[in-house]
């Protein structure tokens, strides 16, 4: 049942991301978890191994490798359920708005180190009063001159701590259309006016520094807009294709690594007499899961391909991001059911991957959003 | 409601309702659950009020209700909180089985000071490997001139880390038995099992028996008869926990219904929309369900049918519920539903750990199964 | 059980179900359900034992009981049969409104013949394109002369082939009115509706009305008053429904049972596998919740507690067990479960079509919604 | 998401299909639903039009094409769902039975037959005490001298009443071995001591010719056996693989003709003012429905391409059967739920396709045994 070809070179890439994973990566993430942050030395070895934007054309300091790199990179990040190296977020969401709508200076400016973990970026969308209804955003930019003044404040940031790098989104507030007044904006750290809040306390992505970003009397140059300006919404539209792409993948991904622990479990866990796994009404259920996986494996990856040869796949990719997550999470649940109390010990890996993962059902779009997006392309 | 309450069943909710919100402070809690504590100043004030083993004896400091009356308590104080009413209601865990079967001395000594808030018991039941299977019991205890020598290992002891004295399921030369130990035995290992996803303030434990010794008179109940006083008491434990996940889901519902009411986005409330209208009719639904059958159930053992299969159904369903509402609740919610201040967060975790408290679903199907066509012989593939 | 009847309730329940095992011979009813025809044998006689309008008056030959023994009767014939008991069961249909509004000549007249088993009601409330809605009404009737004069058409007229008269609701210059019509009133053209997925023993029709004449003493209850008695009496007729889909849920039961206990695979009862044994423990359950707010729900209502909350709750509920429990039953008969003979594909279909019966899923949440969120303007998106 | 690559070719054979099925099949289905019988000149006529065994070489009387054009026809006889004219079962489940394992004689003078429609077949396995447990089965075939002698009864036999030849499992008595004394045999009708039953009453598939079969001394000669003694078993569970395709595939066509035509009632039927497609409740179940219907579609794509390459899917075969004829019988309910009432009437299309759909889970193996197959190729 495949579908990607995947080559030697991917997966010789693979192999040595696994390997770098966990030598360099792993030993650390229980501490990451505690004190809600990632250090920035860990953003910087990926890039140095060249695990963040692989795609980038090297003349931007990256590797111009298609997208099964980022695709690789995903699952392997998924496989050791570590949220605090967002790595999908920054080379595939994040960057790509720089990539697709800077102005070449910025491109040579930002680019080299958002390749090499120097930079580290995060989108700002979502507002208190603007979830589900992004274009309800009251953050507003007005020109004045060469500047852009900035005010508001953004929420649920992730990599909001440690972003050297924002792509921002606000409205200018004399264009009174919800979508028409919407820019985006490449804001630094330290800039003055700019700053951060503390890192959010979550169900899970704890090793995520997850904020709030402030904007007061914040002064950026006219040049730090992306593309033109009043195209924002449409530009955030494009971008969110790949972004949910992202979550859908990484939710399989994520359902995947614990079914396979469940797995594992079951094989060797014992009642009655006889191991978990011979029991019929287990094997029953790690079948069923394991069939969901299969089945979403196949779309997943299929629309990965399509993706890659550029179709317009927004109801496909929307089907994905609700359907994914939601199994995703069901997922987990269900192998908790199976497994038992044990497996519900902090100290064992579901119960991070279970709170982990509940929230892809809800940022990127919720699974709602998703389905009303869905019965737009039905025509409905 | 399906199943009318009778006057003192009404005032016992009203005062657990008012006790747990005049007592339970959101941003306290807030952060036991996250430092994962025992609210021991809560537990204290609700003993003191009586809230502890209504359904115990009167002779020694319990309220002599029904089991009934303690779901009840337990559906007020989880709807308030989830995680502080399951701490403050497993305060009371294995009361029952002291009742059950323990001699006036035995009750004196240990069921009174569950009930006054002065100790917790942890129940040793359950080993390493064998998930919630009561046998075989590898913990063996020995008896050896007047004195029971116990060796062996038991893990998921709830409150373990925090109790008093153990009721420990130990094989003896007659048969399943049941040992009461004291915490401080010696040769006795208490090791906390660390945090877990959800009743983060309940201290669980490992044990370990290194020849233990405990008196002669310490054994609860007669030997031999261990694993049927464990039975029932678990029967009555799943009826108590159908209480904790339908306050656990009444609470999440209350948070969600408030927050539909008045978050607003499209520019209008959510709670006009009508897909999320229908899930809070699913949800709504659901509570009433688990809330008929968790009711019916312990009504039904108040009146002496002890039959385990109606608390499994109770607790099997009543769970199911609470982890669908909290769910939603969090989905509805959107990402302040995700954040620990947005609580709804540790309703969800909670409702998901309480469905594997004690028992698993393929466990409690196997009883519901078992009543219904029969204890069939081999009832799994070949 | 988690609710107990009291003692006349078991009687009847009883009575019911002695009557359908006497009564209802498999073979004649496998034939009426092909074929689509009225049980008439069985209705007249279940008329001359009582069981038509149990909860009628007494005064005009009802059982002055309540809809908790009517729905126990459901029960207890679906359970039998579910092609039959739901015919049998709807040969009441709308006695309830007349009950409500009817003039003491009018229940002489309409509802004692009802409860007798001499004639049949076709409720004719809904029109063609509007679903279960009942309203815009386009039905219309003028009173002229002493007379109304109807002109409209409705549709899914419940026993409509079959009915001697019909309350009909139209609108009339003080709002929505109920007027009694004849079956052979000139003008008035009965078309039956033809084979539909389930209760086939109940014959629908659609009704044309080209200037129907009846007398002015035919309204039933004050003009404007017609869809709160409509509304009243679907909420009757739902919680007698939520008794039809227990009794059909029990019926596909029983015979899975004892289906898994003699059928043999792979060299074994295939009650021993435990897949199949959870399917049981599942179906189980989804019978005793349904059971706990069915009978919940009628006790409530015959309590005087006439919200419509809990009729649509068990209803909503009773119908999705009674469904997911004929599936299983399908399934675990395998091959034979798919034959008209082997039953249970019936009782599927008839769960099926029960869910649709009246109102959907849609309606019955948005009344649950309704309840808990209070009624916020614009329930539907933009 | 395109997975398999239909040509021009394919697209007017579906054209030429369509356009025969609605002028010479369609009026005649409820006939056959009342009688339960399906002409045999349709059956004729569909070979003579070159819808039977598309992918028969020309030598026996075939065109020689791809397996797309079975999948064309399944499609397009599950859009009229007609199960009497079962050109599946015929074309893709018995009639290989006779090109993969008879002798050559035999296939030169059946084969041409069952591509004219001249000849209709039917495979008979299952046994009164013998579903599931397919190797239960208790008709006998002993050799005397040149001939078999048959005894025994089959039922559940699709093409029961009309059908020329059957390719039938037997065991020989004298093996004790479950699987090792079973072979398969070509029994023609109106062979001496073979004889049939009624058409079944059924839930739905009432113009399928479904009944029972009985054997009673009923000699047959010994070339009639398929292939070698005692190989029966594993050339039925070899076959089974492309059998279940068809099963599954045409779950998922059902699923998704049920769903278009919901859509249409949705969009033409109004409630409270509006179209009741305009309900978000009745978008967010289509959607839930459209989501399902578009992944498991890829799923079976993906699967006849392995299927057609030759690859073992034995696994991903049992997850489809599973899967898609659960969906289909869920859909069934589903859309009936949202159409209400005027939709469960017998002249609207769906109560058929409801009653229809809901033996899938259960013919060609349950859904249990799917996943007890499933669960043996994880090594559960």
């Amino acid at each position: 049942m495949e579908i990607l070809k995947f080559t030697k070179a991917h997966h010789d890439y693979r192999e040595r991301l696994v390997s770098f994973l966990a030598k360099e990566v792993v030993p650390l993430i229980d501490q990451c978890e505690a004190t809600h942050i990632t250090p920035r030395s860990m953003w910087q070895a990926m890039g140095k191994n060249g695990f963040l934007c692989p795609w980038l054309e090297e003349k931007y300091g990256g590797q111009g490798l298609d997208f099964l790199y980022s695709v690789i990179v995903w699952e392997e990040m998924t496989k050791i359920h570590f949220t605090g190296l967002a790595a999908g977020l920054h080379s595939d969401v994040v960057v790509p708005y720089i990539h697709s709508f800077a102005g070449e200076a910025q491109k040579r400016a930002y680019l080299p180190g958002c390749a090499s973990g120097e930079i580290i970026t995060a989108v700002a969308m979502t507002e208190p009063c603007a979830g589900s209804d992004v274009a309800a955003m009251e953050t507003t930019a007005v020109t004045h001159g060469d500047e852009i003044v900035i005010n508001g404040s953004k929420t649920f940031i992730s990599n909001g701590i440690n972003c050297d790098l924002v792509v921002l989104a606000a409205r200018n507030p004399d264009i009174t259309d919800r979508h028409k007044g919407i820019s985006l904006y490449l804001v630094e750290d330290k800039t003055p006016g700019f700053s951060k809040g503390t890192p959010f306390e979550k169900m899970g992505w704890a090793s995520q520094d997850t904020t709030e970003l402030f904007f007061s009397d914040c002064k950026i140059p006219v040049s730090h807009r992306l593309g033109n300006e009043g195209d924002g919404f449409p530009m955030l539209m494009q971008k969110l294709q790949q972004e949910r792409i992202v979550c859908a993948t990484g939710a399989m991904f994520a359902a995947r690594t614990m079914l396979d622990h469940t797995l594992d479990f079951c094989r060797t866990r014992t009642q009655a007499g006889k191991a978990l796994s011979k029991h019929q009404s287990v094997q029953f259920a790690l079948v069923e899961m394991q069939t969901e996986v299969e089945i979403l494996k196949t779309f997943a990856h299929t629309l990965i391909r399509d993706h890659m040869e550029g179709h317009q796949i927004i109801k496909e990719t929307s089907m994905a991001k609700y359907k994914m997550t939601q199994m995703s999470k069901e997922i987990a649940s269900r192998c908790l059911d199976i497994m038992g109390s044990e497996a519900a010990l902090e100290s064992h890996d579901l119960p991070r991957m279970f709170r982990d993962t509940r929230v892809t059902s809800i940022f990127a779009g919720t699974n709602e959003i998703m389905k009303s997006i869905i019965a737009k392309t039905l025509g409905l | 409601m399906t199943l009318e309450l009778n006057r003192s069943q009404k005032l016992i909710q009203k005062a657990a309702w008012e006790f747990a919100r005049g007592e339970f402070d959101r941003d306290d809690l807030l952060e036991l659950e996250k430092t994962g504590k025992f609210p021991k100043k809560i537990w204290k004030k609700a003993a003191d009020l009586g809230f502890i083993g209504l359904h115990f004896e009167e002779k020694f400091s319990g309220g002599g209700l029904g089991i009934f009356d303690t779901l009840l308590t337990a559906e007020a104080f989880c709807r308030k909180d989830s995680s502080c009413g399951m701490a403050i209601m497993f305060s009371g865990f294995t009361g029952e089985l002291i009742m059950a079967a323990g001699t006036p001395d035995q009750k004196k000594q240990y069921l009174e000071p569950l009930a006054l808030g002065k100790s917790l018991c942890g129940g040793a039941f359950f080993e390493p490997e064998s998930g919630y299977e009561l046998s075989p019991i590898r913990t063996h205890a020995v008896h050896e001139m007047g004195t029971w020598v116990i060796t062996g290992k038991k893990t998921r002891v709830v409150n373990g880390a925090g109790a008093d004295f153990f009721p420990v399921l130990c094989e003896t030369k007659e048969g399943p038995g049941l040992i009461l130990v004291e915490k401080n035995a010696p040769g006795l290992i208490i090791t906390p099992m660390g945090r877990k996803l959800g009743n983060t303030m309940t201290p669980w434990a490992d044990l370990e028996f290194d020849g233990v010794k405990a008196d002669s008179n310490q054994i609860l109940g007669p030997p031999g008869k261990g694993l049927e006083l464990v039975k029932d008491f678990l029967a009555q434990a799943r009826l108590i926990n159908a209480g904790m996940a339908l306050g656990i889901a009444q609470g999440a519902m209350d948070r969600t219904l408030s927050h539909a009411k008045t978050r607003e986005q499209f520019g209008r409330k959510i709670a006009t929309f009508q897909h999320l209208r229908h899930k809070i009719a699913d949800m709504a639904l659901k509570i009433e369900l688990a809330r008929g059958i968790a009711y019916g159930a312990a009504q039904a053992y108040d009146n002496k049918n002890k039959a385990q299969v109606l608390s499994a159904m109770a607790m099997e369903y009543a769970c199911e519920a609470a982890e669908a509402v909290a769910d939603e609740a969090v989905q509805i919610h959107g990402g302040y539903g995700y954040m620990r201040e947005g609580e709804v967060e540790h309703f969800y975790r909670d409702a998901k750990f309480l469905r594997l408290f004690c028992s698993n679903s393929r466990l409690r199907k196997d009883i519901i199964a078992d009543d219904t066509l029969g204890h069939l012989k081999s009832a799994n593939i070949k």
